[in-house]
């Protein structure tokens, strides 16, 4: 009768083992979901059929979930792009075509997905802040520059800075974070 | 033997988070660590045998039910940890670029 | 009728800040003082009540045999406790309430809070102890982030983990006492606790307890989330955080260590001693090379808790008294400075200490009251500081070295403060005044509480301690040269080393822990208390 | 300190925390007490007419922990929220990512499941008193049937406010009801009727306590997805 729990426990503590050094966030959430059902099935060979019913609701169909969401939000590279593609002529499509090429690169190298999104209404420094655009690209006619808007304070702005400083129409402004002064 | 093996697991997941990088494989950690405090309690709550707590025929001996009330509230206020701290990691994330705890936590003096 | 105003102490301010957030009307949320002003009402009548009959202070929940069943209990220092919560409260909302009146989810989150408080401070249930532990750490952190920028949430992030660490600790405790005494009521487990004490599983019971408190109350080397926590939140915040919230860990060690277990039972008096000064000297070396107002405040929050720490350690007689007595003085004057702090900051624009010169002819009435701060904190005859620290060194004063320590920890406070009391002197700076006439109030009440304290300890001490603190003096000639002598030396240091900011200076304020060494260091803490409680003592 | 002995000095400490719990735990079953279990089973069903002993004690001998376990889904909900939300309007902001659609075998499958979880959730609520189950479990499982109806369609969302605001005076509700005991029994924070009524009328406490943790567990659970969903959108 207790080889069946004690074989259930061993295996739980391969499961967590795995969650501790497995690399890959996506593949710790099959484990973390496995890892609530096993322990729901502990559970409810300890007679505790509450705990287990509540362990299958929440631990292993809600959070999953949640973890799944929280994580493929973190795999995100959201671009703004402000560019009015009507007024662009010929050559600077080139170069805008250029600048996806690199942009493309950047987030595959940093193993994350562009996310563009067009439309958005407020001031550049506090849709960074508010809400979680990372890059806003805008072009100026008088410079005949794509300018990249970025957060100072994030590592992937000096990745992109690194990467693109030798071209010459690029130039990268980054909003520092204000003192709190409350 | 039982509850030395739920026992392990909470030092797995302490292990996990004493070596842990990131703070979404912290946040994996700690729900180990809680699903073996909860595992511990159930482990001795059971420790003299018995049937599940519901009653069917007075004279049948029961497992203690007041872990298993207890355990639904730890369970509940775990849940509701890790979705705070998963938002909390997404937001660092677009603030950061990152959510290594060596890179968020660098000098913002 | 009187025996249930616990509840109501519990559900008067939740219920108050329900409203708050349903309603959404700026107006509205003037009840807060409303609420307040009955809580301080009930507070007197359950006072009143407790000292004709203090059997009124236990409330069964339920009607069931307490053994099982969720009680309620009030005794003098939790009774102390919520006087001085609703006092703090209070304050921090007449400071608050002009600037945030209309972020209704602040006020709805801090009314919430201080339910949660005063109901942690009233349980009787080591279970329920453990869902208000985990409350406040999670209303906690929603407060901390409530900015949003980049430094708050980091140190959201880490205090959320690291005190939801601590507290599951606390709970495998709780599991291991429950199986060894069948019950988790505090006062059952008070009286029977002499019957399986010498066992090993309730000593592991006891150290895993006392880590999760640890961690609660920020001790060497668990303090880590502290600065960042108490640095980036609202000054308002801040004060209540550093003032009053963290001593919810010490109010824990006091009603586990002390009572529950019995202070004498394990003779850890000792290793919390040394845990003690190990904590305030890293707290005041810490604080001593920061350059951020509120930084060097907030350090100083952890070399307090471990003067606290010292007095408390030893567990009867006027030592303990005297950091209960700290930890009371240290709410009133660690918030008086973080919100004379917090004006400053508003006015100047900048946290940075050296861009900030000539407040004491800009703003002449926060420089007074924040000079009455620094004077308590660093123990000046007069205020009350002075009184605790006395009462602290009581019962070692005959031992060299812990006197050694004791002497190192004041001196590196008054070091510190030296430097902070660079921004009072300069020219006059034109600023453009923020009228607010309620901010001052609560500033005023609480300096007006520091003196009087400082002055008429000895009614103060015989009311709610029924002790004679006779034993310290006002017009003691060696306190007061003491005191001369550490400004001298403070000055000194602060003149040839600190402000020149040497290398090590440096060094030590670049000093980051991560959550890994964090959590490294906990184990490290867990495992060498074990060690000593099972092979060395 | 370099990693590899910092890993290895960390397993020497968990090895040695975990010895102290061996050898502690090696003789517990000396001082091991089970005076709770016998109390509940020998009072349990008498005192709260419940004959699920869990349920029995965590709607009448612990309720005002259940109230604070309450209490804390409500405080999170609100703090998700309060973290995603932002002030800038972007009714009319597109997307690439999220253009994608849901695969067909998905959506029928989900259809045909939602029916049933949702009535099993139910059940539980309901007979939280006479088998597993309960207002926190059954909450849990309506949540996780209402977050099914995201995968058949994407774009169809609650308003998180109107579940907020729900929310929140349920929870009063449900305080006002656990009270309610005082003015009938005396006694706070346990069941109104009185000690010695019927099964039936019991149960009718019972069965009102869970549906109102139910419904708030589920509401709150629900607003939690959605604020992580809409985060940043």
């Amino acid at each position: 009768m207790t080889v069946i729990p004690t074989l259930l426990q061993i295996l739980l503590i391969i499961i967590a083992i795995a969650i501790v050094f497995h690399k890959e966030n996506f593949t710790i959430i099959i484990y973390i979901s496995s890892f609530g059902l096993i322990a729901a099935t502990l559970y409810v060979l300890n007679q505790a059929p509450d705990v287990a019913i509540a362990e299958v609701a929440i631990g292993s169909a809600i959070i999953p979930l949640i973890y799944v969401i929280s994580i493929s939000r973190q795999r995100e590279f959201i671009v703004l792009d402000r560019v009015d593609h009507n007024e662009l002529d010929e050559t600077i499509d080139v170069k805008n075509i250029e600048l996806y090429e690199i942009l493309t690169s950047f987030v595959e190298d940093n193993q994350l997905k562009m996310n563009v999104c067009s439309d958005i209404k407020g001031s550049d420094e506090a849709l960074t802040k508010d809400l979680n655009v990372d890059l806003i690209i805008s072009y100026d006619h008088e410079k005949q520059k794509f300018i990249l808007k970025g957060k100072q304070s994030s590592v992937l702005m000096d990745h992109l800075i690194k990467k693109t400083f030798h071209l010459d129409f690029i130039e990268i402004v980054t909003f520092k974070e204000g003192e709190s002064i409350d | 033997m039982n509850p030395i093996l739920s026992f392990i697991v909470i030092l797995v997941g302490i292990y996990g988070l004493s070596v842990s990088k990131n703070i979404i494989k912290s946040v994996f950690c700690i729900t180990i660590v809680e699903a073996g405090t909860i595992l511990l309690f159930l482990n001795l709550g059971a420790y003299e045998g018995g049937v599940i707590p519901i009653l069917s025929s007075l004279g049948i001996e029961i497992v203690d039910p007041i872990p298993q009330a207890l355990m639904i509230t730890t369970i509940v206020i775990g849940s509701t940890i890790t979705s705070l701290a998963l938002m909390l990691c997404i937001k660092i994330f677009h603030h950061y670029g990152s959510i290594e705890w060596k890179v968020i936590l660098k000098g913002d003096k | 009728m009187v025996e249930l105003f616990p509840v109501f102490f519990i559900f008067i301010p939740i219920f108050t800040g329900i409203i708050i957030y349903l309603v959404k009307n700026k107006h509205v949320t003037s009840i807060v003082f409303l609420s307040q002003l009955i809580l301080a009402v009930l507070y007197g009548f359950y006072v009143y009540h407790y000292i004709q009959n203090p059997n009124v202070a236990y409330i069964v929940l339920g009607g069931w045999d307490d053994k099982f069943a969720i009680t309620l209990k009030n005794d003098t220092l939790s009774l102390t406790f919520i006087g001085l919560s609703i006092f703090m409260w209070t304050s921090v909302l007449f400071y608050t309430y002009k600037t945030n009146r209309i972020y209704h989810k602040y006020l709805f989150f801090l009314m919430f809070l201080e339910g949660i408080f005063l109901a942690f401070l009233q349980t009787n249930d080591l279970f329920n102890l453990f869902i208000f532990l985990e409350l406040i750490t999670v209303l906690i952190t929603i407060l901390i982030s409530y900015k949003k920028n980049g430094p708050s949430l980091k140190a959201a992030i880490y205090y959320l983990l690291l005190n939801t660490l601590g507290a599951m600790f606390f709970l495998i405790g709780i599991i291991i006492l429950y199986y060894t005494y069948g019950s988790i009521n505090i006062s059952y487990l008070q009286e029977n606790i002499g019957l399986h004490q010498n066992h090993q599983m309730v000593k592991l019971a006891y150290i895993l307890m006392i880590s999760g408190i640890s961690v609660k109350s920020a001790l060497f080397p668990l303090f880590t989330w502290l600065p960042k926590a108490h640095g980036v939140a609202y000054t308002s915040l801040s004060a209540l955080l550093s003032g009053l919230l963290v001593k919810g860990g010490l109010y824990l060690f006091i009603r586990v260590h002390v009572y529950m277990f019995g202070y004498a039972t394990y003779n850890m008096t000792e290793v919390f001693f040394y845990i003690g000064a190990l904590t305030a000297l890293v707290g005041v070396v810490l604080a001593l090379v920061q350059k951020d107002l509120k930084q060097i405040l907030a350090h100083h929050t952890i070399s307090q808790i471990g003067l606290m720490m010292m007095g408390l350690s030893y567990g009867y007689g006027l030592s303990f008294t005297g950091g209960l007595m700290h930890i009371i003085n240290h709410a009133l004057f660690k918030s008086l400075l973080f919100l004379c702090a917090g004006l400053i900051i508003y006015e100047y624009k900048t946290k940075k200490i050296y861009a900030i010169r000539g407040v004491f002819r800009s703003m002449p009435i926060t420089s007074i009251f924040l000079i009455i701060g620094m004077l308590s904190i660093s123990g000046a005859p007069f205020f009350n500081g002075y009184v605790s620290k006395t009462l602290i060194k009581y019962s070692f004063k005959a031992e060299p070295f812990k006197m050694f320590l004791y002497t190192l920890v004041n001196v590196g406070t008054v070091t510190s403060f030296i430097k902070f009391s660079q921004i009072l002197f300069g020219k006059k700076v034109d600023l453009e005044k923020r009228k607010d006439a309620k901010q001052f109030v609560s500033i005023f009440a609480i300096g007006l509480l520091c003196i009087g304290i400082g002055i008429f300890y000895k009614p103060i001490g015989s009311f709610i301690y029924g002790l004679d603190l006779s034993y310290v003096k006002l017009f003691d000639l060696k306190a007061w040269l003491d005191y001369i002598i550490y400004i001298g030396i403070g000055y000194i240091l602060f003149k040839y080393y600190i402000d020149k900011d040497y290398k090590p200076v440096q060094v030590i304020r670049s000093f980051q822990m991560t959550f890994e060494t964090a959590n490294y260091l906990f184990i490290f803490y867990i495992s060498s208390l074990s060690f000593i409680l099972f092979y060395l003592l | 300190m370099s990693p590899l002995i910092r890993r290895i000095s960390l397993v020497l400490l968990l090895g040695f925390i975990l010895f102290v719990f061996i050898t502690s735990i090696s003789d517990f079953s000396t001082i091991y007490n089970d005076d709770g279990k016998l109390f509940y089973y020998a009072n349990g069903f008498q005192d709260t007419g419940s004959y699920n002993y869990v349920t029995g004690i965590y709607l009448d001998y612990r309720l005002f922990d259940s109230l604070f376990e309450a209490a804390i889904l409500l405080i999170a909900v609100a703090g998700v929220m309060l973290i995603s939300e932002h002030s800038i309007d972007e009714k009319n902001a597109t997307f690439m990512l999220d253009k994608q659609k849901t695969p067909e075998l998905f959506i029928t499958f989900s259809r045909l499941l939602y029916p049933i979880m949702l009535l099993f959730g139910i059940y539980v609520i309901v007979n939280g008193h006479l088998s597993p189950g309960g207002g926190f479990q059954g909450g849990a499982i309506v949540a996780t049937a209402i977050l099914i109806l995201y995968y058949i369609d994407i774009t169809k969302t609650v308003n998180v406010h109107v579940v907020l605001t729900i929310e929140k005076i349920l929870f009063i509700v449900l305080v006002l009801t656990a009270s309610l005991s005082y003015l009938t029994r005396g006694v706070l924070f346990t069941n109104f009727f009185r000690l010695d009524a019927s099964l039936d009328q019991k149960a009718i406490f019972l069965t009102l306590m869970n549906i109102l943790i139910g419904a708030k567990v589920s509401l709150g659970l629900v607003a939690i997805f959605t604020a992580f969903l809409k985060e940043g959108r």
